[in-house]
């Protein structure tokens, strides 16, 4: 039987209430209650996600320049939007309808079946439309990922139509193979929340883009020299990491995907620490890396570090002991620093650090699991990493080179000199800030 | 000595810079401001009404030179800033009287 | 038996308990878990509302200018206070106590009663004080819609009178018609989570202030000349309307008013989903309409169309299947997207849009629940809509006209023209921003 | 018997099951509900808990000057990393294991211990992890305090250290007397969710750090006149303090420390009514006074009303009346408007008002318990807020100075001029705004 | 040809470049300033505490006109940004030397 | 009359004002500019990336004065602004034909 992220939680209801029926001592919680409990963290977990959304967006402001504010804004509310749509057209089943140990889903609309329990049967274990919400969070937050990287130069339709087929294909495809039930849950992957799933799938859409796409015009000039182009409000960018952070509980947490027991609300408990405390280990690991390295400490490489942290600990937040959770995430955080400046050397312009975040970490987090998880193999999961990074960075590039062959992904130089605020939105983030044309 | 007073397009802003160095100045103010001439403003629509931004950005810099060097600042200036596009902007030379160092009370072409 | 917000709360609750003595595979949830959970559902959704608080105040920040953000700002963390003072004083008993089918309920301070529950009988259902919780937060979103439409020249003071009797009378007299068991509850007006109980009463009395009030100067010059006055902080606003859509969840499916039964929590499940894909049409469709109008997308058109969205599904979230609710959004999307500029023609000056955004979807949103819900009629939901908005409108112009004609409601030309955070705060929002005086 | 912070709990929850075997009424919540309740309720409070850090980051960067910016955001970030760790590394022990009546716990790591629950046995009332989440996050508000009072000139990694051993050791010391069931918790001092414990402490430290480092440069000035400093960003403020008003509802609701019987729940229910209502008073109380005083209204002193509301309600949201409430709140709004321009006075330059916030008004909720709880008697709660202000204010202190005489805690008077942001971190918070160096 | 600095009001701006356009004049250059003169700044209180603020928002004008225009275009910025209220602000009037077109290199009165 | 322009750091402002006034100047107009001379920008760090911020923030004084004070106000600003550390300023003399004042027509040393 394929252990996948759906059959799991009716095993985990089932389980509780039918271990009950053995262990009085455990069937304290009617099965109803559970049921109850089941949903409803999956709408509250789901509502903590849903807010990343802010937190992705926030973070991205704070980190482009002025004259692209609006844009990043606008792009990252349309593809909230847009992400879910697909998700309900084509995603869900493609990622949890009979995978069956195979590579993919099927292909329909999802739709809410509750029947059974309305009828008195709670062994399907949670609202249908409450699982549906919360899985499909994630896919945003996929999704999310891919337009901080790429600000501040590509096009806003061609890249909505990519979030499209991210979040209603190449996205749902990937997570079939192990949380639909597909070969690599039956071969025995572990990635509890998705740190491959989702923020290495984020990531490698990022890089394919990045490097299809190219720099921002001046970023990198001859002789090999770097241009800063610094982010332009770094409160926000703040802000937006504490939600990330604060939406991550929700991630991680609801990733229990159970609430129904005692035994799931410790393993929920634990894993709002071990979260807690890796991010705390990035934060803490970026801020003295930088300031070892620089003499100075950049805060937007601790804002990074923070989540860097978070990405890590996501594939396996249930095993680790508590100062575990602080070394993977302490890791990660380094990780970052160090990440930061090689992509800048190799000319791929991510303009949020979000590649060294979601891939880097997210590869390293994945890789982390067997140091807690005796269920996880060190190959098994190098090959679920190597299997699915494959898979995305092809799908990937190749949707990038199609929508740059045909209605092209790069603004304008003129676009991208006057901004895409004026250009493509027509109007101005802080009209009365800076050059703002409201001032005068 | 000259005042000279360039009003060029804010993306130009370092070419010329590298064109003052390379023919002596040591020195320059810049200032962020807006330009209206023959240049038209962008329409924008912001919440479905359209208007027009008659003011563009700009920088303007002060360069005070010696006589001797002012032609040739023109020039510099002149040179690095044009793109041949409507709105490259102006330059104006005005007569400098007195110019002080204020670190060192040093005067005129000493001060520069 | 009238099908008032608070009674239908309690016989949901009975009825969960009730029918598991007949059917015990429904019986299972305990009377005192259920207790518990709808109490908890109060508590959980109301603090989502109750953040909308913040969204407003960032929405309606990013959307003034520089020289009147204090001064929203001020408004909007003092109407949120005197909102709940008023429910207190007279709303809540206004709204719920002893309407009867009537058109009013009665005056007096409200005051929790929970010697049942303590005693051992939970068929009250909640606790009093999270019920009381969860109905205060929304009379506070009614007040802040009226804030963003008036902004930059309403005087402080009069906003809050005007604030303090729409919250502690007009609101909840109008509510009373349905919620509280009224007129309009014995006719069959449907409107779940108040398209038009919270929303168009908000909207109506923006609207009759926005009249009377007049235009910002220099909003509407000879000739039919419109001139646009941009938002200062755009991410400011991008993140007020992320916040709004979160708190959502909490307005709609908290508004299912109980948690203690597997179908209350598929039915929050349900709304859940609805509420998110309503707010993800509308942004698609106003971002769709706005590139096909102008050529360009408006994200403030955009960020109105999510609200619109939001707005739209908010009087009958539980039953549309999910492409109707998205349908159902993206007309309110398109709605806003038509309707700013025509309040713009007739002159009418809404800052953030609050009017197109919360009156026109409000209505078109009650007016779409036969659609989907076979226990409304269209006829019916007409009635409702006129009758309070008819209440509401003369009740407002009232009220403004009298404020007009004895304290003024509108501050000075010169107030106006230095704006409304040096004339009535003394101090600058941004001080070292743009024209800031901390700069030289 | 210690009626300790924890003991309580277990207490609470075996309480509610244990009537129930007498009480059948009272008896329906399985002990495995009601663990999983208990938990759930430190899970959701505590994140709500959590997010103040965003709050006190928010609010903090908008009272500062842009110079300093983005050196508070990133002390805010860090610290509350580092207050997790160490709270792990030595805070949860020596407040919580073994006090025993006396004046410290014993040293050592926090561990979990879940193995009861696991097999079965629920009498320890909640998931271990759940509770040292919830306790946690209460030790990162106390460090936030600090970093708002001593903004702009004090330097990071002292600032950090001293954090360290703020929430490693001083605080958890202080806590035990009370809440570790130490000698003040014999004696009956009470202290709910911590106006004292958590508050005032902050308050002391910040205290005798802005006496310890000194007033900003230039801030008082020969002649005793005073020099403003304007915070930069008002509408960060505004979204802060609406975040820590969130935030409370967690701080104050979860304090109750149990959910799993009606009672429970009708108690929180009523403290989120209550923490309410502080605020709204406190909010319109210092308006009202900046009004009468001033002739206008200041929007950073209403901000500091609504958080000074929320402070004094701390001590006791669970006995009073909703007016008495209010009126709790109003005063401690009020304290707020005289303390600050008071400190001012004493040339005690405090950036965001934290020690008038905090520590004023954490004495006055205090103090203020034995209006509506008949088990707090005014000397008890005095000997409370005198033993644990000595103790901080002393030990706090030493620490200042030690720092002060070893690394410094000072930036140097030209770092002071740049700005932090520059000076310590290489950056600029808002590079394109202003006097930014990416305009030009 | 005249450099002629002007120092108005924010909110009379369009109406001066109106005045200016009607004159003949194709291109202004504009800055946002401080000022500081007989008119006083208001006082504000930030929590608690009144202070001053001394310098008041003004736009400053670098308009470059030939001779013959001079007198015209500073009676019409007169007329146009005078509110008769303290602050109005000042007309300055420098003789400028040269100008130059920076996008053709048109010189002097070719070049405004 | 003449036009002084000072450009000097910007915490000397408040000083130089002080000082102006007690030379008996009645106004001057305030710009915040940016510096580029012989004081070296710091260099900054954004992400791992070292790079060098080349102008520095300076204020520029605008003040007409009669004749017979432009001496004095020249030294004035000079003692004031003074740090004796590189990058302390400039200041900079025009001759200044006219000068109106906005609000009653005066002209020249009346308008100052
Ligand atoms: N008469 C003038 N006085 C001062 N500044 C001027 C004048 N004419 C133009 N400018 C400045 O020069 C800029 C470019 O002028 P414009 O007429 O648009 O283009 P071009 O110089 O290429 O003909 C303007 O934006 C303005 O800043
Ligand atoms: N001597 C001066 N030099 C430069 N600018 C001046 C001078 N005097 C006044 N100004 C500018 O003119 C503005 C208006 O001057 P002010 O004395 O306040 O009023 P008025 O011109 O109506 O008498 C000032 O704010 C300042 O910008
Ligand atoms: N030739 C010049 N023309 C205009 N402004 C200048 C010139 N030289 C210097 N400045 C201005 O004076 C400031 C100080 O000059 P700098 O050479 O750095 O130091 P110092 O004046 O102490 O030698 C510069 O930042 C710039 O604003």
């Amino acid at each position: 039987m394929a252990f996948t992220r759906k059959l799991w939680i009716a095993a985990a209801a089932i389980g509780a209430v039918g271990l009950g029926t053995t262990a009085p001592a455990q069937a304290q919680v009617a099965e109803e209650t559970a049921f109850i409990l089941n949903s409803f963290s999956f709408l509250v977990h789901g509502f903590l996600v849903m807010f990343m959304a802010a937190g992705f967006a926030m973070l991205e402001s704070g980190l482009v320049r002025t004259k692209n504010t609006a844009a990043i804004c606008l792009k990252n509310i349309a593809l909230y939007g847009i992400a879910g749509i697909l998700f309900y057209l084509t995603g869900y089943n493609l990622l949890y309808a009979g995978v069956d140990g195979g590579v993919i889903g099927s292909l329909g609309f999802w739709s809410a079946d509750d029947a059974a329990a309305l009828a008195g049967d709670f062994s399907g274990g949670y609202a249908a439309a409450s699982d549906w919400f919360f899985q499909m969070v994630f896919v945003a937050t996929t999704a999310s990922i891919v337009s901080g990287a790429l600000a501040e130069r590509i096009r806003l339709w061609p890249f909505l139509l990519f979030t499209a087929l991210l979040s209603g294909f190449i996205y749902p495809i990937a997570g079939s193979w192990q949380w639909g039930g597909g070969w690599l849950a039956e071969l025995g992957f572990v990635d509890f929340a998705g740190s491959t799933i989702v923020h290495s799938v984020g990531g490698w859409a990022a890089l394919t883009g990045a490097i299809l796409l190219g720099a921002r015009k001046g970023k990198y000039t001859a002789g090999g020299h770097i241009n800063p182009m610094p982010g332009a409000n770094l409160p926000l960018a703040t802000l937006g990491t504490f939600i990330l952070w604060l939406g991550w509980f929700g991630f991680n947490g609801g990733s229990q995907l159970a609430l129904g027991s005692a035994a799931d609300v410790i393993a929920i408990a634990t894993i709002y620490v071990n979260t807690n405390m890796a991010a705390a280990g990035g934060v803490v690991a970026a801020m003295a890396l930088t300031q070892i390295l620089h003499g100075k400490v950049d805060l937007t490489m601790a804002l990074n570090g923070a989540i860097a942290g978070l990405v890590s600990i996501t594939a396996g937040p249930d095993t680790p002991s508590l100062p575990l959770a602080i070394a993977i995430g302490a890791v990660g955080g380094a990780l970052v620093v160090l990440a930061v400046p090689m992509f800048d050397r190799l000319r791929i312009d991510d303009v949020v650090g979000a590649i060294s975040v979601h891939l880097v970490c997210g590869i390293w987090g994945t890789l982390a699991v067997p140091l807690s998880n005796p269920d996880a193999g060190f190959l098994t999961q190098l090959t679920g990493v190597v299997a699915i990074g494959a898979f995305v960075a092809a799908a990937t590039a190749i949707v990038w080179a199609v929508l740059k062959a045909t209605i092209g992904i790069r603004c304008s130089e003129e676009a991208e000199m006057i901004g895409l605020d004026q250009a493509e939105l027509g109007l101005e983030a802080y009209p009365e800030f800076g050059r703002g044309s409201q001032m005068i | 000595m000259k005042l000279i007073l360039a009003i060029v397009k804010p993306f130009k802003l370092d070419e010329v810079r590298d064109a003052l160095i390379a023919v002596g100045v040591h020195g320059v103010t810049v200032s962020e401001v807006k330009g209206f001439g023959r240049q038209r403003g962008q329409t924008e629509i912001y919440r479905g009404t359209e208007y027009r931004v008659h003011f563009l950005p700009k920088v303007m810099l002060h360069i005070a030179v010696p006589d001797s060097l002012a032609d040739r600042v023109v020039e510099a200036i002149q040179a690095a800033a044009a793109t041949g596009r409507i709105g490259d902007g102006k330059i104006f030379v005005l007569d400098l009287m007195h110019a002080v160092r204020v670190r060192t009370g040093e005067i005129d072409e000493a001060a520069l």
